[in-house]
């Protein structure tokens, strides 16, 4: 099992839940974050004098999933996150060795 | 300038010593009877009090449509009702307040000039001369003003979360300084309206609220929805408001400002009949308000299955606006009448609006552009004094009016600077666009919330 | 109806001719002098005026509530405050103002029948019969309808985060219609309490206060303890409050208004005499709260090595529910000793509540009903005309009264249509279960936090 | 005591009697003429009236400033401004009224004792008497009070996010009870600043905003910066507020609040002339603010490119202190120029501090010092009876003696018991290491949020 | 030494804390999550229009722990967020490479 | 490609992301969290009754590394972190699968 990690633009995340859902891939889990990469945060002023917003609003994605689905669920994440500007993301797949459902206790393949 | 406690004695004496002496022999022609002065202090104090009511209003505005729009449009939604109050106090000294009362004649306006305050002691010394108005210039002044800002308040609230700031005061400017003046001087300027109709509008529902309510309806139309709120399957996809909290202070600072509104247009307070017309104004001002809001909130449970705050803020409002053409000839059980239908008309056009498309982020051509309808077509039945064809031929004149200049006006401010945000400053919001500062920074998405 | 400067001119040159004739011959029976207007005005405006204060109050305790509660219940916090506001303004008229005014004789309760306001124009002339009231009658309704308001507002905070909107609202019918009507009568109406045992409440301590906190208690202890708020240890869990500023702002809000609801208690401003005492209930309203204020401050210093802030602000509400009974009589420093003694009894009574696992989760009980109790007590002690005899009577008999009503009525509500929502709802918050608009949807846990 | 519609009735009439008999042959001597009364009755009002006006101020500093620091430190900077307010009532009554306004001769200070209120009934006999006070003397102190308590309000928002809760109220006591009324006694109480320098401050630009500026600005020098924000290379780190909606209704707070704070410094409205110039006064205070907040509106876009929401609410704010000084005699256009320059000063001397390390959190000292400097100064313009070298005088009187004062009292603070928090504790916020209670524990980093 | 990421409802937290307290798991970092799957979000009307909330407030608990506590741990967390309604959540374990205390800057079991 | 997660105290992200920089690391992904560990939490009174904060709060940054740049960014991190004081936080390593630009479809070493 994988764990796939997806950093993205905020307003992209109705897009990737429809694009996930729509390969069947149902169960996600998300939050809010911050990001800092190429994409350069901007300059404000605030009474007077000027600041730098380094970090931007981005949402962050962790879709657990099988390896069989995995590139098919990568696919489908990146094209529904893409919008071709800079700061649109990246997407991180780390391995999984265990999961398990809270409420059955059923695990791995059954647990998703 | 002493201010002890003795210092006003002195005064106090020497005003009274004038008083005294002036009812005597020698000065008596310059002295103004205190009597005279009483009813002078009377009516001034009622639109210095009624007025101050009305300028928190700006406040209550400013409050709702904060709390009904997303966090990050938030500092620019305050800083268009700061700005918008401030510019109608402008505007209406500059030329509306001449435009709208002097030399109106039975005509369609008056003459933009600037208005001049008259000296204290002149005005007071005036007050026995013959045909002498029985209140302070200044109050009139004021009074009048205020309920030129509420007009430009509609508006605002409407056209939130997409509309650029500078068009929007630019539009500002011109409705507090030409428009709203023009359409109040066929009424309340003893234009034709009053003249040849008999128009009835005691405190607006039609020349501030219909006036605001189709000025945003035009506006709404130029710019259109947006972003995300109309599915291109006709599906509507709510936007919920940041803060409940914030739209609830300013339902009750609008309220509260109501009895102002509605009760300082009686213009007098000067005789037992003036503050008693006054008393009941409160009354059935109050009495629209309750109805228009427990109408809501019954109607959303029925039909929704639960209560919609925003939709009973909405009817509260709604009755006020309803109650606002006639809220003194009304029995108590009628007030509760037209408030209720007031609430009714929400339930109705809120969605009504949605379904043409028509994006009103917080309501506010229901509330002040249907409810100021029905509440001036309403008034022949409790106010034998006014008929439903001068009633039909305000509105419409009103209406056509309004909507039109309006609609000229924003097309040629969209044509030339441009009205709307780009795409990507109204997804990142319009207060990092344009405003620079965040309503809530350590919050959400804030950017010092790390 | 034209408004310009010179519309009123007409107008003020009609009345003052009115009047100059009238003081000559042929309609000099009509006529009322202007003095005995004058007076009118005067008590009517301090209506309007102090009205519009305790009006505003509904804001304050709206705000206070939203702040002390948990964000995913302050839209239902919000709308339980506008909703009893509009009941009580439409059951105050419908029957509550009568059964507690007319025909109480020395009685139990006057008679439940609508209120209807008379025609501004008849109440002026009725002013020169012998016998006629010297304020206008909706100016009275108005005022009068805003403390039965205040009562309602009270038992909202009590009993926040758990209870179900409509069974609270049937409950503020029979508060607002039949149960401070009725305890009203005793005392106001000229009742039993009034003329048997001189009972004196200046501005109603026990008679909205207590009354408020008594239907507040018997509410909490049918309803039980939020969830999770006592261990079965008997531990107590805090569960703090969403957001002090909109807490403090109600505080600030409710002590604006308390300069109303104290001072238009002396029910008429016609008088050099009359408005003196006016202004000494000012400073001595004042003078209660700010000593409430600090000596919570102080004690919360010491005994927690913290200052807690919605301690303080709680001590300056008891310190004005404390001074509510009898706001004239003392001096100032009387005022500020009856005022810290309420920030003591906060500071005595809100640990005490949780060691008795009732959960009043503004401090609703402490500051309402207990502060309530102290003041009433303590009104012989400045006003010679009350007694200690008669006070406890009237404290023991609202109590009873209301408490049992209450209770009887609590318990028919939870065993018909149930009072409590469900576990899962509570956990859920009020807010999504029964509203359906969230409060701050961007922030924390909101639904359009992402 | 009754309450009822007809318990009025019977006093009204009695007191009807009494007035008509008084003007008869036995009680003459002893009954005071209506007229009288009346005079008496509208002065009262406008120092009751304007003075809760005032009051709200302290709501609107509170919101103001609890919007301007970050949310760790919104519950200390809420306790900081209900204790103020709450000391600022006691101090006032103790020992501030007297030293300001009794026996000051035209010395340098009055009589430090208690303040007691006079009996209404006696009060209102004694008008009768040669050389009455023609208000009640409470209403006189209520409305005094609150002006020393704005005083106050003013330096808790320069020194927010590192002061100590206990050092900033002791500094607020000795402001309030001693370094205000020595100050105000000097020109207010007829003391040297008066009568030998002719000192024209109307409604206290200098005695009551320049008093809280130069305070603020001598505790901002002994306090230090705030941690971060200036960095050792100059660079200035700015520290964005938590919450612009609060700052916003702050600001229409204080806005509305400014009516009675320059209105009601008339004294009176006991006369046509009075009253009309308490309107001329309300306009040329709007003006001012509405000018102030489009100064900076431009301004700010023209300089930063976008406006900055902060920079308009401070430049409204600079409005209406520049027009304090002198709100009545200026011209419309004058009072628009007046307040206009306010905005500039703000948008000169913020950055302009921020270059001088000093660090003033809400912009107190551009806003109540520099423009109520300007405004002060300016008077000669537009009211011929001051001179440029009497407002000199005065201007640098008091602030060489309140930055005096306040330097020592600050340094014996710090001295003794400190008066910052720890570095740990002023990275953690204030609110956790001295309130205990969170503003907003549910959102951004708050204990409830998970 | 493996990574711990549990998905739970909110307001099991406090059990899940305790639980893990018990067998001598102190160390857990936590946050404010939305979650999707097979619970379904709810229908809400907002002025008269319908929508969706699709996602649900969760808390993500994150636990390093050595092999020897895994099991323990994962029983203590399962065990103790179980509400037996759909929703309870997932645990998912990762493999931890390296960890690294930044007070001392000890490293994998001494880190812990 | 390794992923770093470090729990950081709030007031040292600035250095932490300067201490990156320094050593050429720009992308990375911060968010708030609450953290519970050796540091203990403060008992707060509230209303008359105590309570105790368990969770206090922190920052999690996450940044997607190569190999070769792990060491030197484990140590910009920990050094920049470190105050010494207890509750200075901690850090983990994870193993990285697969690493994708959203905008370029990129992978691996050139994703980042
Ligand atoms: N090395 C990294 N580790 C973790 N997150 C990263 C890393 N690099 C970028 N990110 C995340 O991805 C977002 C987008 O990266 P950025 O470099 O700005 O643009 P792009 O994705 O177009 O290359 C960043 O805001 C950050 O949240
Ligand atoms: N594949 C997944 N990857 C990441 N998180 C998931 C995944 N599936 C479910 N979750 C998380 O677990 C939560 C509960 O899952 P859900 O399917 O609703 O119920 P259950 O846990 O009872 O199976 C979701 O809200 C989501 O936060
Ligand atoms: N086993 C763990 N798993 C995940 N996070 C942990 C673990 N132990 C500690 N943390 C995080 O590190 C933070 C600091 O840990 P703590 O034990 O308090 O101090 P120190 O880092 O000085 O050892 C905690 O607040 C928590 O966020």
């Amino acid at each position: 099992m994988k764990y796939i990690i997806a950093i993205i633009k905020p307003h992209r995340l109705e897009h990737v839940r429809e694009a996930l859902a729509a390969i069947g891939i149902e169960g996600m889990t998300v939050s809010e974050v911050k990001g800092h990469g190429r994409q350069k945060g901007h300059t404000e002023v605030y009474r007077g004098a000027e600041y730098v917003v380094n970090f931007l609003p981005k949402v962050k994605i962790e879709v657990a999933t099988t390896e069989d689905m995995l590139d098919k669920a990568l696919d489908a994440i990146r094209e529904a996150a893409q919008t071709g500007q800079i700061g649109d993301g990246k997407i991180f797949v780390l391995p999984i060795e265990k999961t398990i459902r809270v409420r059955t206790g059923e695990t791995d393949h059954d647990a998703l | 300038m002493t201010r002890n406690p003795f210092r006003y004695f002195g005064a106090a004496l020497a005003a009274t010593t004038v008083l005294v002496v002036g009812s005597g022999v020698a000065m008596a022609e310059e002295a103004v009877p205190f009597d005279t002065q009483v009813r002078f202090i009377f009516n001034t104090l009622n639109f210095l009090l009624m007025g101050f009511l009305v300028m928190w209003m700006a406040a209550g505005f400013a409050m709702l449509e904060a709390g009904l729009v997303r966090s990050k449009n938030v500092s620019m939604q305050l800083t268009k009702n700061v700005a918008l109050y401030s510019i109608a106090g402008i505007m209406f000294w500059l030329i509306g307040y001449n435009l709208m009362y002097t030399g109106v004649g039975d005509g369609y306006f008056g003459t933009p000039m600037p208005v001049s305050i008259p000296d204290p002691a002149a005005e007071a010394k005036g007050l026995s001369a013959e045909g002498a108005t029985m209140y302070a210039a200044a109050s009139d002044w004021f009074f009048q003003m205020v309920f030129c800002a509420t007009t430009a308040s509609i508006v605002s609230g409407t056209l939130a979360e997409r509309i650029k700031l500078w068009p929007f005061l630019l539009f500002t400017v011109v409705l507090t300084g030409v428009i709203y003046p023009i359409v109040g001087s066929w009424e309340w300027g003893g234009g034709w309206l009053d003249k040849e109709y008999g128009f009835s509008d005691f405190a607006g529902s039609t020349l501030v609220h219909s006036t605001g309510g189709w000025a945003a309806l035009a506006g709404a139309l130029v710019l259109g929805p947006r972003l995300g709120k109309y599915g291109k399957d006709g599906s509507v996809h709510p936007i919920p408001g940041s803060n409940m909290a914030l739209a609830t202070l300013g339902t009750f600072i609008l309220w509260l400002g109501w009895f102002g509104f509605n009760g300082g247009s009686q213009l007098a307070m000067d005789s037992a009949e003036n503050v008693s017309a006054i008393a009941r104004i409160f009354v059935n001002t109050n009495a629209a308000a309750a109805a228009g809001a427990v109408t809501a909130l019954i109607l959303t449970q029925l039909v929704y299955r639960k209560v919609d705050i925003t939709m009973v803020l909405n009817g509260a409002l709604a009755g006020l606006v309803s109650i606002t053409a006639e809220p003194l000839a009304p029995s108590l059980p009628w007030a509760v009448f037209v408030g209720a239908i007031g609430g009714v008309i929400v339930m109705v056009v809120v969605p009504l609006l949605d379904k043409l498309k028509i994006d009103d982020v917080v309501g506010a051509i229901p509330v002040h552009l249907i409810a100021g309808i029905w509440g001036t077509m309403i008034v022949p039945a409790s106010n034998s004094g006014a008929s439903f064809l001068g009633q039909f031929v305000g509105v419409v004149a009103v209406g056509v009016f309004v909507f039109t200049v309006s609609l000229v006006i924003w097309f040629i401010l969209k044509a030339t600077i441009g009205i709307r945000v780009s795409e990507e400053e109204e997804i990142m919001g319009l207060d990092a666009a344009e405003i620079g500062v965040e309503a809530y920074p350590e919050f959400g998405k804030g950017s010092q919330a790390i």
